[in-house]
């Protein structure tokens, strides 16, 4: 198996850990991921209220490189650039003249761009490529006795739904079940926003949100909440230690990338999933599963 | 008194029309009685020329047989039209372009490439190919131009009558036979001009003797896939029968034997498209649970062009492929 | 074909034609067409100067054909044919061309709509000389009618025409008649109470001789056409001689399966297996249910219910029963369901306690309810504080899209009746728009507002169990934006009632099709025109009343339920009716009696006569689809008003242009 | 507006496919209707003619249209079940692929007879395929069927690749 592989720009800076993670927990399951050539910004900034045909452009030239790799879809590992791409191609699909007007600034740099390369989240390939069979096979470290929160934030089945219940995703609790994790899977505050790009602007508003979601993860007695976007997993891990001055709490709940903690169930080694680059340590998560 | 003036001529066709004739056995002393032969290449040594001689309306009546498959045809269809006072389309191919009209799938030249080169059994590797003009010593050969398209005789002249069948039955033959002799004597009225002559009304269902109830069917067979019920109606077995959608007058020779009509008797009056209304009964009797199994029944039956218009494709609708 | 003079009347419509379609060339095209004597242009061709000329050209200019070019047959060729009638016509002579539905109103450019409409209009100009004068067959009707679905919509149709003296069958899915109306406790805006309201005609319903009630039973099978229809009826079994039974509920006492969930308590309560829906249930007569009844799954039970029957009804023997009925005319009041707000996940219906359905309040508020009327938590305490959501599952494009009407003002009702009986709680409104739109309404929401309701406008984003403070400790959290205030607020309650919309019946679709009539895209049956013809459907005979065409208030409902009345009573009070002569027929000395057409009939109206060997067509059974004859291999059969010949023409008239 | 119509508002120099449509009486006649009403636009292409029922749609009946000169043709009925006449669109998804199958055997592009399930409530379908229709048949271009066999089917002719002067054979 291979997949043509979009990391965005969190990977490269705040998100490496998930970068390398995916990579390593790829290699685990045999799946070769290629790098995009020349890969850009996906768009998804406030840059889309302010200029939306140019940021589709931008989010455009990177499917129009996949395109001329000669791949019919590309894997991306992070909510919002997810969202963006998928969202240019619903965009360029229903709208004729968002169409024309993308292509023709493509064209001012030599590309084109024919709108049927298909954006896939990496969770989506996991659980409905791969599949949770032949991903079971190889679990060399099950999780058992691991109470995980699942969270998925708010753009990863929102609002398009593609692969996943828009209300209520549940992939990624299929997932570490089959890896035999004791998952909440009544979290309800799975969909919750974290604040994303709120905390560099209106921090009170992003710590208030992610205050609730630390909150819900104990109120559930989650053990580790493990995170699909670079974002989510910064604001909640990142920032506890802020959340905890702000509203006089004690938190200190392990987040990792979900690909961490899968890399780990497929037999990776914590220095392979970067694991040492979290924040809030994950010892008591290795201490908590079987070697 | 003297004869009355009879003609046959073979335009594109097999020739079994002409066959035909002959099988109205010791009635065709009748016909030699009441008409000289002035034209019927098959039987008797006339050149064109003889008949360009006539004058016109001098040939009482003319038996032309085949479709118009090249120019020859055609000259000879407008020749005999000016020199006959009554001219019967006679046969399937005549009336309907017949079995030859099913070129009307292909062009002239895809029919040549086969016969002259990708016709397996063919050695031709200089790619020799029959050519309209050839220069010879003793001067120019020319060959008919090949039409792209078969014609109806009635597509190109102004017919009286239509007598179909491949080849029309003897009986039918003789009883055409009778009523012009009697006409043209004044003892009897000739039919309306345009008319379908030799032919029983009502269609061919109507002369098959096998027992028919409702019919739905799961699927298609041939005759030779099983023994088809000896009593039971045909298409009711599945099979493919034209029985319909075609005129009758032949007296259901096929389906009596045990064989599916194949619709040479042409469509009966009030259906101008005997494939399309053929194959709207067959899919129409096409039955299972849900429309998606039946589209996929009806879709499982080959050939729907030859086997709707192995006979009218030249007088259907469309008349012939998209080129 | 003989020589005819066609008049050709090209409507205005207003500008509803003539603004997109240059009515004036159309008409100056048409008068240059073969067969046309006369073009005229008028602006409403359908009022009564527009009508007069049609009869007029028919009178004084001769005219033998007519085609009006206008809007949709479907809308005017009544009122036209009818005019050429009049003029002396055969009313079949006159062809409408629609230039308004399938022209003018779906086109931009001008020139093309003007094109379009020529080409429409030639086709029926090419038809028309082919058409051949037809008369309606008029077919004796069936005085009965049958009521489907016993709710209020059901009851009071079936009321008014018993009134005029009109035998009814009333069926009724449920043990009882009544639907949701009977469980409600008070209706809006007046408060009175449902049961004092509705049980009087639920009564009277069961007395009224000229209705015969068909309880606890359902239609599997409608054949025949308007005036004439045959109704298969599956009475499903009781178990109980409903003639002996007198309604004591000793049954029901004495049953020792007492944990069946019920129905009409929305599991709120239990009910026995031997059991009777509800004290005033109509008729008062017990049902045992097959599905729980120890004997009839086959296990052990001394049976004490039939110990304790005095009169000795029970019959565990009985079978389901099939009634073939005969009537003239159709009502649908089948009625909604609540819209399951289950798949509405973020409100935590079905996990959370005390996050209840509209409908379960409903029961919780009924004095006959399982609580008696007092409203409390799970755990039997009152509510301190309780939160109802509008628009559960309504205005979202991820479930229902429209606004099912009812909710904003039974929100306000529940609000009442809790501030009613328990004052001192705090009820939150959280709604996206206050939809009051009824007599009364806006006057009832007001008083709300005096009644010290926290209103909140916006939609409920989540029900959480998740305490953030102390005060939310072991509360439900309501999460919710206040647009008005431009805050998000967490509302910590005791209840949540979630107010769901009115879903179509889950096997509406299905029961469309028993009958023959569609569906809109929303699930609800759908009505013959939106504004003339709400209670009507496609199939003549059949009309439809209350929630089953659209979510609607009980004031609607009975209105609706009395216009379908009258509507049905209009068709069975004549002795005939006149149904459209465009059928089949058959030419015995054409016909070869090969059967093809006798097997395909979809409604068995051909059948094979031996001794002509022909088939025949059964007039009265033919509806006119048309399959026999394009099925015919010989072209036999054909379809008055629908000739081959003419539909070739018309391909032909529509190709000139 | 869809695209579509957008177009076709603006360009005029471009191909105009000439296209029949049957509509079945009780859903696709009433779903043509509805777009109507709610003044959805589409392509002004497309002629409606009605019959009761899709069943009644003779395979002659498309070859006529195609014969006289349609460049496509379109046959919509009630979706399974839904049929006034309870099966008769069954014969219509019987019929349509044999007519299909022959018509391809005959060179026609597949696309240019169409079958489509419409309902009295589907009026947005009904426009958006008119809409599709109209611009797959202006990409396959004119169909041209008379100017083939350069007759009226009816009367006799000459077809156009055939016109030579008559031969006299020597």
């Amino acid at each position: 198996m291979k997949y043509l592989y979009f990391p965005g720009c969190s990977a490269e800076a705040t998100g490496k850990a998930y970068d390398i993670s995916t990579r390593a927990m790829m290699e685990k399951l045999g799946v070769e991921l290629v790098e995009l050539d020349d890969w850009n910004c996906c768009g998804a900034t406030s840059y889309f209220s302010v200029r939306e045909l140019d940021s589709f452009a931008i989010a455009a030239r990177n499917l129009a490189i996949a395109q001329e790799m000669g791949d019919d879809e590309v894997c991306v590992i992070c909510n919002a650039c997810y969202t963006t791409l998928a969202k240019t191609n619903r965009y360029m699909a229903e709208d004729p003249r968002i169409f024309e007007a993308v292509n023709g600034a493509l064209g001012a740099v030599g590309r084109s761009y024919d709108g049927k390369v298909k954006v896939r989240h990496i969770v989506d390939i996991l659980v409905n490529d791969i599949g949770l069979e032949a991903v079971t096979e190889r679990v060399s470290r099950r999780l058992t006795g691991l109470r995980v929160a699942p969270y998925y934030g708010c753009q990863f089945s929102r609002p398009m739904g593609s692969f996943d219940d828009v209300q209520l995703p549940t992939t990624m609790d299929r997932l570490f079940e089959a890896m035999g994790a004791d998952v909440i899977t009544d979290f309800d505050a799975k969909t919750d926003c974290c604040g994303g790009m709120m905390m560099l602007t209106r921090e009170d508003a992003a710590l208030r949100l992610c205050h609730e979601l630390l909150t819900a993860a104990r109120q559930y007695k989650a053990d580790v909440l493990v995170a699909a976007c670079p974002l989510c997993e910064m604001n909640l891990e990142g920032y506890q230690p802020r959340v905890n001055k702000t509203y006089g709490t004690d938190f200190n709940i392990p987040v990792m990338y979900f690909t961490q903690l899968a890399g780990l169930a497929l037999g990776a080694d914590p220095k392979q999933l970067a694991m040492e680059k979290q924040v809030v340590s994950c010892d008591p998560v290795l201490a908590a599963i079987p070697a | 008194m003297s004869k009355f003036k009879f003609a046959m001529y073979w335009a594109g066709s097999c020739g079994g029309c002409e066959i035909a004739v002959l099988e109205i056995k010791e009635k065709i002393l009748e016909v030699d009685a009441n008409f000289d032969v002035v034209f019927w290449p098959v039987a008797v040594d006339f050149k064109y020329k003889d008949v360009e001689g006539y004058d016109d309306g001098y040939i009482d009546v003319c038996l032309f047989n085949g479709c118009i498959r090249n120019s020859e045809n055609e000259y000879m269809a407008n020749l005999l039209r000016k020199k006959s006072k009554v001219l019967v389309a006679f046969g399937a191919c005549a009336t309907m372009g017949g079995i030859p009209g099913l070129i009307n799938e292909a062009t002239a030249q895809e029919l040549k490439e086969l016969v002259y080169t990708k016709n397996p059994s063919i050695d031709n590797p200089e790619g020799v190919f029959p050519q309209e003009k050839y220069e010879v010593p003793e001067g120019e050969l020319d060959l008919p131009h090949l039409y792209d398209t078969v014609k109806t005789l009635g597509q190109c002249v102004d017919v009286d009558y239509f007598m179909p069948g491949c080849p029309p039955e003897a009986h039918q033959i003789a009883a055409v036979l009778d009523v012009v002799t009697a006409a043209l004597k004044g003892e009897a009225a000739l039919p309306p001009k345009g008319a379908v002559v030799g032919v029983a009304p009502k269609s061919c269902c109507d002369e098959c003797k096998r027992v028919k109830e409702e019919k739905k069917i799961g699927g298609f067979r041939r005759i030779w896939e099983f023994f088809p019920d000896p009593e039971k109606c045909l298409l009711e077995q599945g099979v493919v029968c034209m029985g319909p959608a075609t005129r009758a007058g032949c007296g259901a020779r096929c389906t009596t034997v045990g064989m599916a009509c194949r619709g040479c008797y042409g469509a009966p009056d009030g259906v101008i498209d005997q494939g399309a209304k053929m194959l709207s009964t067959l899919a129409s009797i096409v039955d299972a649970p849900t429309p998606e199994e039946i589209a996929e029944i009806a879709a499982t039956l080959p050939d729907p062009v030859g086997t709707f218009y192995r006979f009218g494709l030249a007088s259907s609708l469309l008349r012939r492929a998209k080129v | 074909m003989a020589e005819e003079k066609i008049g050709v009347y090209i409507c205005h419509c207003g500008t509803n034609i003539a603004g997109t379609v240059d009515v004036e060339e159309v008409t100056r095209w048409a008068a240059e067409q073969p067969n046309v004597a006369i073009a005229r242009e008028y602006k409403y061709m359908c009022s009564d100067p527009g009508q007069d000329l049609i009869k007029q050209d028919i009178k004084e200019n001769g005219i033998t054909r007519a085609v009006v070019a206008a809007c949709s047959p479907t809308m005017h060729e009544p009122t036209f044919r009818k005019a050429a009638g009049d003029g002396g016509l055969n009313p079949y002579l006159l062809q409408m061309a629609n230039i308004r539905e399938h022209c003018s109103w779906v086109t931009i450019d001008h020139d093309a709509a003007t094109e379009k409409a020529k080409r429409i209009l030639g086709a029926q100009i090419h038809r028309l000389p082919l058409n051949v004068p037809l008369q309606p067959i008029e077919v004796p009707v069936n005085p009965n009618v049958m009521v489907v679905g016993g709710g209020i919509a059901g009851i009071e149709a079936a009321l008014k025409l018993a009134a005029t003296g009109k035998k009814v069958y009333l069926v009724e899915r449920d043990p009882s008649i009544g639907g949701h109306m009977a469980m409600f406790d008070k209706t809006f805006p007046t408060l009175d109470c449902a049961a004092c309201i509705l049980t009087p005609k639920m009564s009277a319903a069961g007395k009224e001789p000229n209705i015969e009630m068909l309880a606890y039973s359902e239609v599997t099978q409608v054949d025949g056409y308007v005036g004439n229809f045959k109704v298969k009826v599956k009475k499903k079994a009781r178990f109980i001689d409903t003639d002996k039974c007198t309604g004591c509920a000793l049954c029901t006492e004495a049953c020792v399966v007492r944990k069946v969930p019920s129905e009409f308590d929305m599991g709120l309560s239990k009910r026995a297996a031997a059991y009777i829906p509800f004290p005033q249930a109509v008729p008062l007569r017990a049902t045992i249910d097959p599905t729980r009844c120890l004997t009839l799954t086959g296990k052990k039970c001394k049976q004490p219910c039939v110990a304790a029957c005095g009169p000795e009804a029970i019959d565990f023997e009985q079978k389901d029963e099939e009634l073939e009925l005969e009537v003239g005319a159709i009502i649908m009041a089948t009625g909604f369901q609540l819209w399951d707000p289950t798949p509405e996940t973020r409100y935590s219906y079905g996990k959370l306690d005390n996050v209840i359905s509209s409908l379960e309040f409903e029961r919780i508020s009924n004095a006959s309810g399982p609580t008696g009327g007092h409203i409390v938590c799970k755990n039997g305490e009152a509510p301190k504080s309780v939160a109802i959501l509008h628009c559960v599952g309504s205005r979202d494009d991820n479930h229902q899209e429209f606004c099912s009407r009812v909710c904003c003002m039974y929100s306000l009702k529940f609000a009442h009746l809790i501030k009613e009986h328990l004052p001192e709680t705090e009820v939150y409104e959280c709604y996206i728009d206050m939809r009051t739109y009824g007599k009364g309404y806006e006057e009832f929401y007001k008083r709300l507002m005096n009644e010290s309701v926290h209103f909140i406008r916006g939609r409920a984003a989540e029900v959480s169990a998740v305490a953030l403070s102390p005060e939310e400790q072991g509360e439900l959290v309501v999460k919710v934006e206040d647009t008005l205030l431009g805050i998000t607020r967490r509302l910590p309650v005791d209840m949540v009632i979630l107010s769901s919309g009115l879903a179509p019946r889950a096997d509406a679709k299905a029961t469309s099709q028993i009958f023959g009539f569609g569906c809109s895209s929303n699930g609800f049956f759908l009505e013959r025109h939106p504004k003339l013809e709400p209670v009507s459907t496609v199939t003549d005979g059949i009309f439809i009343a209350g929630c089953c065409q659209y979510p609607k208030d009980i004031p609607d409902t009975v209105a609706q339920a009395g216009a379908a009345a009258a509507g049905a009573l209009a068709l069975v009070d004549n002795a005939t009716v006149k149904v459209e002569p465009t059928i089949s027929y058959i030419d015995p000395e054409k016909c070869s009696g090969c059967h093809i057409c006798v097997g395909l009939c979809p409604h068995a109206a051909i059948q094979y006569n031996a001794e002509k060997d022909a088939a025949e067509v059964i007039e009265a059974a033919c509806k006119g689809c048309g399959v026999c004859v394009a099925a015919c291999g010989s072209g036999v059969p054909q379809q008055r008003g629908y000739l081959d010949e003419q539909i070739f023409a018309e391909i032909e008239g529509a190709l000139v242009v | 507006m869809t695209a579509a119509s957008e177009k076709e508002s603006r360009v005029s120099d471009q191909f105009e496919p000439r296209l029949i449509g049957f509509l079945c009486r009780w859903c696709s006649y009433n779903g043509a209707d509805l777009a109507g009403t709610s003044r959805m636009k589409y392509p002004p292409n497309l002629v409606p003619i009605k019959t009761n029922c899709s069943g009644r749609v003779d395979p002659t009946h498309i070859m006529k249209a195609l014969a006289e000169g349609a460049d496509g043709v379109l046959i919509a009925g009630c979706h399974p079940g839904d049929c006034h006449y309870i099966n008769g669109n069954y014969r219509t998804a019987g019929r349509f692929p044999l007519m299909h199958k022959l018509l391809e055997q005959l060179g026609l592009e597949p696309g240019r007879v169409r079958l489509e399930w419409v309902s009295a409530a589907e009026g947005d379908k009904f426009a958006r395929v008119v809409t599709e229709f109209t611009e797959e048949i202006r990409a396959l271009g004119p169909l041209g069927w008379r100017t083939q066999t350069d007759v009226d089917p009816a009367k006799p002719g000459t077809a156009a690749s055939d016109r030579v002067e008559e031969a006299v054979p020597a």
